[in-house]
């Protein structure tokens, strides 16, 4: 069923084995076509080939709404659960096994709705793990409602006279968030940057919060129309210590350099709206990281029973 | 009311004082929140366990939060009921009551804490105090509780801590374990020993001044009271513990070898934590304070998914907040350990005070067929066992166990036999071995819904689990025949370990005119309520339900054994005689509604939120007063007083 | 089956069709999803309310999101029954299926959705398609439906619309709903105009392109096909509306005076508040999407506390989000009304599916005792007149109220009697009237525990409402008198309101072998099932519950005059013959369990979770199997067969 | 009992009523001695006797914790609900009724741990009331658990060696959310300050959040000490447009002048921890607010017949 021979035979050896791409396909991907969350699917396909990161201690953690649907579509273990939920879950997972890799996938509403109080709060557990917001700015999955990053004035069947209220940048939010060390934005049909910010995302050690700019035919379409036809529409963020794909530099014009380590550029960046800055906003590899120093040193059975008894002890009539 | 004012005459030639022997004796001590009656309690109640004595603690907890001083509501303090033999629950009445003002007396006397001829022993400071407000309130106080014959005794606590300490307010509390120690001839060393635990981390001085306070005290009461009591304590013949349930969940949980605990603070929940969060720096344990009650369950279903079962412990309000994932953790048979610990509802409700009300919402307050498994301490020895079992179901039927204790084995402290960890309880490190290629991640068997449960790390285990409807394989499943097998295979593990358990055993004899059914804390209180009807030659007998879902085998088989089944809950149902009330909408208690329906016996109730635990004196005039109704009994009814004075009517 | 080949012969000269008269038939119309199948059938179903015949027209979505095209996972339509008379229910199977390729037509096959005879008009340009996988594929399913007598015709869709569009993928629906057209003989003019409605935003020039694709498939219809079908309408004597249960909510909400709805989306709940997001807009009404459902029912019960009752409305997730605070607005006594369209459970579970699995959670989910009404609409029409029945109940008890509905009733649509908009269901402007000075917030009536509700605005009224336990005056309080006073108060409201309410009517005869109780959307399918029956010379009668909690009067009575009451629903049950199940073992549907607390009655249940909606051929079976299980009728049991493949062993 | 006579005499007539800080007192407080809760209590008196606020349209939402204790102490409508879910309730009054006054009182851990998704979008919201938020560092009511403001260290019962996070800074939080247009800072130990802030926050239409440092001599007797103690620790950033008592002069030498509408500058003041910033740190009333933006027509019952009657109109058969 799900396990296949090649990764079997290879785990019972010395870990010889490489994987490709197709290593990491899961279950066929059940997306609209034109949906910008393909590209992202493969891009993390690609990013786990590339880092050659075991199948199985790597886990794809979710919420609910189509974006969330992508754990399904990986060969790795993944957890789907509760719309809004991933981080606690992801937390518990990483917390309690700081040896699996994790990945989470949030859409716009399920991270920035629902699960406000989760990302407030992950964000400063800083725990090492990446984190991407499939940013459609609608509700995909219940067909069309109006999500916080929604921009003003836009219609959906909740708010059919448009959204009340202006759009809520989520970038900038994170920055807000004592102890966030990793926030970059950058947009599924730039594949190269998608799959260079996801790289500099998991190689950074911490909270590694990315918001990916996706498309939504049915519900969006005209979302980020003219930010994919006109390149001028985009500003690369460009750095050593971020995100730098001189490949791009051909189609991008608009670019500019800046250190991740100011914060205060970085949140003038994440206000920026027009031209829409790709690239790593902030990074900060020094904040302390909450599943090391809340790591505990294992004890044998034994030694717990030895202590229990004396714990035990100091109860004793 | 004959009042006793003892003058230190200076001689010693005294009549020795007279010797009152019994079997069990209650121990009230109260005063203005801050001045440590509570520790008194708390050290009285140790020693006792400590000499041998069955005992049981319970903290008296204001009604207000920061009350001002010397108001009824502002009451705080300990009980203590201490026995020859096991003690299992709080009583029913103060024997001897240690006030530190007349107004928190007043509060024990209104809410018929007190025996008719308890001994007060009064702080005098008052009567004559410089503040006419306070001389009126003192007169007015003693008026008030003339109504009952108690004898009190004026002790002048602040006048002679003076002598020893600058502030008594600081100092009274080991005056009065001094006196107190005296009355019951308590252990000298024992009792230093304990101020000294109790005091560890505070300087040698303040020991020092506390034994002070406390031989002040002890002479004081040598030379001034007329009574001492015995309480021959029958010694267990096996080593003890004493603790309470909360220290005991903690405890337990260690044993049974959980790993993470995940929580929101919350009353009086919380504490049990606060253990597991020291114990576990030495255990390889992660306590993990969430940002609310939601994310606590879902790190703790992450961390049970990736690993070994994990454990959230709550009250009333988180377990609502925790309803969305329980269903999560039935729908993906993620193993997960809940315990709640009741208190006063709905809403904020009695945040501090006992409830049994959550028994329907553990139940059934998830949405969907989320079948789990509910289990209920019934005391503070269950509360450490049951971590154990809790574990070992959720592991070995991938599924959420709940398990109910409360707020009155919470905070109640008693001793009890020392459990032996064992090393088979604890978990072994996590398998991390490939999984067989044909093993699926819900291969369920279909003679007992169970499968094996890979987890993240094993190769060749890969699968996405989710919430959505799945098929053995963990796909989303959408059709018919999927939809309805894997519901049966999540319910058909019920199924199995109900036919595991062993019925329940009948407490006092088989057959009979009535049968008391009780869960959760108040077992000691029904027995002993109906071990005193007993003796009063009524054929009554209880029985004490451990596992709530599934119900434990033969239940209906019992009940026809008795002409009327009856449950005593600390929960609201509407009463029986009420004129309001008909047998077509009168709302049962918790544990009935669900012996009705499961049984189809017409289990009756008989149900108190009064904020306190049941006494086992008022449960005695329930039970009378049921058998007086059934005709089994003569008309004019055996009964004492009500708990409580509302009451419906 | 049989293959009929249609060609198109020129010629006109034909045998004039056969004309099948009946009472009601079952048409289907699938497809790829967007190929449109559900606009057609929409149509179809409204021309037919429009012609005056009953409808019942139910959407079929595929299990799959985004399912690639041609897989029988994908199909995506309607089903539509038409009668003479009123259609309660989506039936049994279809009599006429038209499918735009093989694989959806064989999703109907397999879930069984199609009468042993049905005829099959089906797209014929797979057959010869040059992708041989697909010719492949087509063989095979035709092998695969050769097991019944289907009469398949093959109907040249795309070919024939490439004659009017390029994209015949945006036309067959219309043509085949000229094909229907002509086979039910329905109303050309009214067809024209419900086009033009249902494409009312569109361009002139779409609706032409669209009635020329009707005409050229009726045309086509009427020179191939040799028979045709007669519903004779037995037109209504009282107009009538058409819509689904969720517009029903909406428009009853709207009706019922409320004025503030918040929610957060979820499915199938949501087109609720679509509907009167755009309605507020002429109401004076707002619509709050919030960012979560905790917030969502805390905006309504904010709005309900400064003002008029408010509503919230979801389903089960979002139900259990929301626990917390429906414990609060029963504490409070805050008036709120929250309808919970049910999906299937648990967590996830079956989002677009129908389920009946949280009426406990709805009765249960509180922890603490939260006393409060709990509805259920069985029908379309029930779900307009709940809305009103809700919000009067919850302001004259200060009570919360929950109304379930489903996923049957929300997408379902049906006509009914116009409902008569009455001036006195809308609230009046908010009395802001002073608070005579004697008037405490909660002067509980000890009669009925109402009191008088006051709120901002009104001079003389300040005080403070709190979660926690509390006296007449909204003070904090703790005592035991007070606890069980305002405890008995809240629920003596339900007590009042339970005397208020009529026995329920028996379907059928009044006494019997079988009663058959249900509560929801299965009333139809279970009324017709009985009366099958009951053609069939079995005595059963059947009961439809509307109040769940408080139950209505009377049902002991009414059960007793029957041999055996069986309850039918659609969540999930250990069945009796399961051989793992025992008496003690086994867990009943939710409906069930709560009867058998209530009457002492051995109900027993006949449940299923298939992800559709209950048949009635099902639940004849069902009422067959148990009435020769308990001996009234030859072993040899008249059943059909089951529905869905799966179900317990 | 709880109606005076003197107010409901004088909505009688025309209102002629003048309150004084005595007409808003409630039940009396039972907060600790020395903690820092009765200062703003009496703040909130003064504030709504000398705005002359009427107690039948003053609602005080709060959650729950000794600080959401707040409106049984005042004698005007109050809601006492559920821990971390003041805002909500708070929204549904102002929206369902703007002509009411609302205050919304929360503490630490009830306004950014359990009540944070909230917070957050309360914020984009923008209605207008004051929301204060009593920070003492740790969970009073419950005794002693850590809060998202302990400081990083800071021991509790439930981390008993020491917090294991750096505290989140709830105003920088305040300021990354799109659409805030008030946040303030202020101590109750400097109850001219605090006045002052509170009257700010009243008189400015929105959303107008402060955070209150607060003593809890309980549980965190030593957070404050110094800055109670050392006028030096605290810096009074003064405006006109936000904060200015230049009685407060004499004692806090610390001072700067900073126009709200500068989110730049205000974010690194939020950031700013010695001294302890105390004023208006950011302030723009043009922010769209929500009780406006869906403000609604009323409509008689007749009306809405009528209307209900077309609109089934709509769907006859
Ligand atoms: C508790 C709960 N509330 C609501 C829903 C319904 N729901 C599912 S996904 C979703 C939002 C989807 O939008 P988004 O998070 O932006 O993801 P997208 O589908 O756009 O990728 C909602 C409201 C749910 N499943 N559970
Ligand atoms: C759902 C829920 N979870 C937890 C609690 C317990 N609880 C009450 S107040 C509180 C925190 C109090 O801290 P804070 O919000 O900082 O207010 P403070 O008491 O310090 O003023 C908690 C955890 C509760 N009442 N309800
Ligand atoms: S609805 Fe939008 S987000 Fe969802 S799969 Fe389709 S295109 Fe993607
Ligand atoms: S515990 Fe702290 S915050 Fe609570 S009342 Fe006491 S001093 Fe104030
Ligand atoms: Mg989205
Ligand atoms: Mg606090």
């Amino acid at each position: 069923m799900i396990a296949t021979c090649s990764l079997l035979q290879a785990s019972l050896g010395g870990d010889e084995r490489v994987f490709s791409m197709q290593d990491y396909e899961g279950a066929q991907a059940r997306w609209c076509s034109g949906c910008g969350d393909h590209a992202v699917l493969t891009a993390a396909q690609r990013l786990l080939a590339e880092e050659q990161l075991k199948p199985e201690t790597t886990v794809f953690v979710s919420g609910i709404g189509c974006s969330s649907r992508f754990p399904h579509y990986m060969r790795t273990y993944g957890f789907h659960g509760l719309h809004g939920r991933a981080l606690p879950v992801a937390t518990g997972i990483k917390l309690h096994r700081p040896d699996l890799d994790v990945f989470v996938t949030m859409g716009d509403g399920d991270c920035t709705s629902i699960g406000a109080a989760h990302w407030i709060h992950a964000i400063r557990y800083n725990m090492d793990m990446v984190v991407v917001m499939l940013d459609n700015g609608i509700y995909g999955l219940t067909k069309n409602q109006t999500s916080p990053t929604t921009p003003e004035g836009y219609p959906s069947y909740t708010q059919p006279h448009g959204s009340f209220l202006p759009p809520m940048n989520p970038l900038q939010a994170t920055l807000g968030v004592t102890n966030a060390s990793f926030v970059a934005q950058t947009a599924e049909w730039v594949p190269q940057h998608l799959f260079a910010t996801l790289q500099a995302a998991n190689r950074h050690k911490g909270f590694s919060f990315v918001r990916i700019l996706q498309r939504c035919p049915e519900y969006t379409p005209d979302l980020f129309q003219l930010a994919v036809k006109k390149p001028d529409k985009l500003m690369l963020i460009e750095h050593e210590d971020g995100v730098l794909v001189p490949d791009l530099h051909e189609i991008y014009k608009n670019r500019r350099s800046h250190d991740p380590r100011d914060i205060e550029i970085g949140r003038r960046l994440a206000e920026q709206n027009e031209p829409i800055p790709l690239g790593v906003l902030f990074r900060d590899e020094s904040r302390p990281r909450y599943e090391e120093t809340r790591r505990v040193r294992k004890f044998s059975a034994e030694d717990k029973v030895k202590r229990l008894n004396e714990e035990l002890d100091t109860y004793a009539v | 009311m004959a009042t006793v004012t003892v003058k230190d005459t200076g001689t010693k030639a005294r009549k020795p004082p007279r010797l009152i022997e019994t079997r069990e004796h209650t121990v009230e001590i109260v005063s203005d929140p801050g001045e440590g009656a509570q520790k008194c309690g708390q050290i009285f109640g140790a020693v006792a366990a400590k000499m041998g004595n069955g005992a049981w603690t319970v903290e008296l907890i204001p009604a207000e939060i920061q009350p001002p001083p010397r108001i009824p509501a502002g009451a705080s303090g300990n009980r203590i009921r201490i026995g020859s033999g096991p003690v299992t629950n709080w009583g029913d009445h103060a024997n001897v009551v240690v006030a530190f003002n007349e107004q928190v007396l007043l509060n024990r006397h209104r809410v018929d804490g007190l025996a008719e001829d308890a001994v007060v022993l009064l702080e005098n400071m008052w009567k004559e105090h410089p503040d006419e407000t306070i001389r009126k309130q003192w007169v007015a106080a003693m008026k008030e509780i003339s109504s009952k014959r108690y004898r009190v005794i004026e002790v002048p606590m602040d006048e002679l801590c003076r002598t020893v300490v600058e502030d008594p307010r600081k100092g009274k509390n080991m005056f009065v374990l001094g006196v107190l120690s005296w009355i019951y001839q308590r252990d000298m060393d024992l009792v230093r020993d304990q101020i000294g635990f109790a005091f560890r981390t505070k300087s040698e001085e303040i020991y020092e001044k506390n034994v002070a306070l406390l031989e002040l005290g002890y002479g004081w009461a040598e030379e001034n009271l007329d009574f001492q009591v015995l309480i021959a304590p029958e010694a267990p013949d096996v080593p003890m513990v004493v603790m309470n349930g909360n220290q005991a969940v903690a405890l337990g949980a260690a044993a049974a070898g959980f790993e993470m605990t995940a929580m929101y603070p919350i009353t009086p929940a919380t504490s049990a934590s606060f253990l597991l969060g020291e114990m576990f720096q030495d255990f390889g344990g992660i306590l993990h304070q969430a940002e609310d009650e939601i994310a606590a369950v879902g790190v703790a279903v992450g961390a049970s998914y990736a690993g070994k079962t994990a454990l959230t412990i709550t009250s009333g309000p988180g377990l609502a907040l925790k309803t969305e994932f329980l269903g999560l953790a039935a729908m993906t048979e993620v193993p997960l350990v809940v315990v709640d610990v009741q208190r006063g509802g709905p809403a904020t409700g009695l945040p501090t005070k006992v409830e049994q009300s959550d028994l329907l919402a553990s139940l059934f307050g998830q949405p969907g067929d989320a079948p789990h498994v509910v289990m209920a301490a019934a005391t503070i020895e269950d509360c450490f066992h049951s971590m154990v079992t809790a574990r070992r179901i959720a592991e070995t039927f991938r599924m959420l166990v709940i398990v109910l204790t409360d707020a009155n084995l919470a905070t109640g402290v008693q001793p009890f036999p020392r459990p032996d960890p064992q090393l088979s309880w604890i978990a072994p490190p996590i398998d991390q071995s490939p999984v067989p290629p044909d093993v699926r991640p819900y291969d369920w068997d279909p003679k007992t819904g169970l499968s094996r449960r890979f987890i993240p790390g094993q190769p060749g285990g890969m699968h996405t689990v989710t919430g959505l409807q799945h098929d053995e394989n963990s796909k989303v499943a959408y059709s018919s025949d999927v939809v309805q097998r894997s519901s049966t295979m999540r319910s058909r593990k019920l199924a199995v370990l109900q036919q595991a358990l062993t019925p329940p055993e009948v407490h006092g004899d088989d057959e009979g005119d009535l049968l008391v059914v009780g869960w959760g804390s108040t077992k000691g209180a029904i027995e002993e309520a109906v071990d005193r009807t007993r003796e009063e030659g009524l054929s009554v007998s209880s029985l004490h339900l451990r596992f709530l879902s599934p119900l434990e085998p033969g239940l209906k088989e019992i009940f026809s054994r008795f002409k009327r089944v009856m449950t005593v809950e600390i929960n609201y149902s509407d009463d029986l005689g009420d004129p309001y009330i008909t047998e077509e909408n009168r709302r049962y208690g918790q544990l009935a509604w669900l012996l009705r329906a499961h049984t189809l016996v017409d289990v009756d109730c008989w149900t108190r939120v009064l904020g306190e635990p049941l006494r086992p004196g008022s449960i005695h005039d329930a039970i009378v007063g049921r058998l007086v109704r059934d005709g089994k009994i003569g008309s004019a009814p055996r009964r004492g007083k009500k708990q409580g004075k509302g009451g419906a009517a």
